[in-house]
């Protein structure tokens, strides 16, 4: 019932949200400071891992398009490292699989960066 | 199935209220969950129930004012569950997402709640009364 | 622990209520530890949390007739739960079971219950009322 | 939210039930079935692997109680197999660690039942 978040660079200036938890309507404002804050710092290349994530909601898919709304401003993308097939789920049936390119893997999600 | 469940229609009704409040939505989706593993729904059933619950009552918060409570009710029936989510705020937009249509880019995060609950359960009706404020039933079935 | 929880004394009341039925008493038990992980218990004491209101549940089943419904009242303080199991049945030997004695071989089981609660609990206290049922109260603070 | 029962013989005429889930007052009845059954058949040698269980309340600590009383009346014994520290903080706290034998592992339990 609660969200661990951990920030850290990668290669080429690119920098990986590990989340840990569920994502809902109490937990979604740590994850969106932590991706707010890394804009701000113009780090426009963001991989997103929720592989260790259990759940997420609207407002958790919220946060990840603001901010992918907000890197693509600069020129950059947010990936998704996603394997929970109930999460998965959740991202076809709204569409979003379109907006995000999401991958099985931190390295698959690394490579689509550059 | 438990066939005490199975033999009784009108099984009995798993009350909940919580503040309408960030904090306690993930005690209405425990709760839900809990009630609903009660019947023999698969894991990702019950995965579904518990977003859309959730959902339901995060749209509740930041209307209703101060003191806003949401009450959820949860009746079992042999083969479904049917769940409201009541609270005194008025409307919630509910009426501008349709099920089928997918989700546009543009839509704001209250609006794609609304989507998931519409794709997630079979059955999604609402009423708003001015005074009562909003009720949203869902049923879920037994695939 | 939450800032939020620690700056309101009287931060909000979760109630939940059951048929007085075996099957939904792990429901409470659930959504009675989804509140209390709100504060900061160890998961020890949530585990305690979670067994006295399962007893004081399992007290009501079987007396208060047909239709006998359980309500549970959670109430979360900065550093403190505390919770109320009400029903309308009477009684349940609550007073013949003291804390400090340890358990004497021969009880029966229902009294092993009260007994677990008052060993797990800080406070208990009962009110019974020959209209309105029983009330059982207890207290859990934060170690 | 429930429990499974598995019986099966060992050595020298006795009895392992192992059981994994949570006994309450909504799946006791199950356990005490199984044990009732396995006494019916003059089984009196028990060992009640609760490895597995993550939760116990009193009326499951009543059907172990229960099943011990029925098997002393002849000769027999119930020896529990049990590592979880709050289940076993629940014996300590009842007393009931006086009352029956156990152990941290089956290999504990079966021989202290010969
Ligand atoms: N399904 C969606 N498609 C595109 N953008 C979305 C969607 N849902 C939310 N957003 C956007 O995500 C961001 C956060 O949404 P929201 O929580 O509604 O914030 P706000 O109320 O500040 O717009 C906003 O930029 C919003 O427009
Ligand atoms: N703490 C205890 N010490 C000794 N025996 C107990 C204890 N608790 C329950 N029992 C016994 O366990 C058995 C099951 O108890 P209970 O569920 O109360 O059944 P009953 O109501 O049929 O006596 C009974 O034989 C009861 O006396």
């Amino acid at each position: 019932m609660d969200i661990k978040v951990n920030v850290r660079e990668s290669e080429g200036d690119a920098y990986v949200v590990d989340l840990t938890g569920e994502i809902d309507v109490y937990t979604s404002p740590k994850v969106k400071d932590a991706i707010s804050e890394l804009i701000d710092q113009e780090h426009y290349n963001l991989v997103i891992n929720l592989e260790k994530v259990r759940y997420i909601d609207s407002t958790g898919l919220g946060v990840l398009i603001g901010g992918l709304k907000r890197v693509r401003e600069h020129g950059g993308s947010v990936n998704l490292v996603c394997t929970n097939p109930q999460i998965k789920k959740i991202f076809d049936i709204t569409g979003l699989v379109k907006i995000f390119g999401i991958f099985d893997d931190e390295q698959g999600a690394m490579k689509a960066l550059v | 199935m438990n066939p005490a469940l199975a033999a009784d229609p009108s099984f009995g009704k798993i009350e909940l209220r919580i503040p309408a409040k960030a904090e306690w939505v993930a005690v209405a989706r425990l709760a839900v969950a809990a009630v609903a593993s009660r019947i023999h729904f698969s894991v990702d059933e019950i995965e579904d129930i518990k977003l859309a619950i959730a959902e339901a009552c995060t749209n509740c918060i930041g209307h209703g004012g101060e003191g806003n409570q949401i009450e959820i009710t949860s009746e079992i029936f042999s083969d479904e569950m049917r769940i409201s989510v009541r609270d005194r705020s008025l409307g919630h937009k509910l009426e501008s997402v349709e099920k089928d249509t997918g989700f546009a880019e543009g839509k704001r995060t209250e609006e794609l709640g609304v989507f998931l609950i519409r794709a997630l359960m079979d059955e999604v009706t609402y009423d708003v009364d001015a005074r009562a404020g909003t009720e949203l039933t869902m049923i879920k079935r037994v695939s």
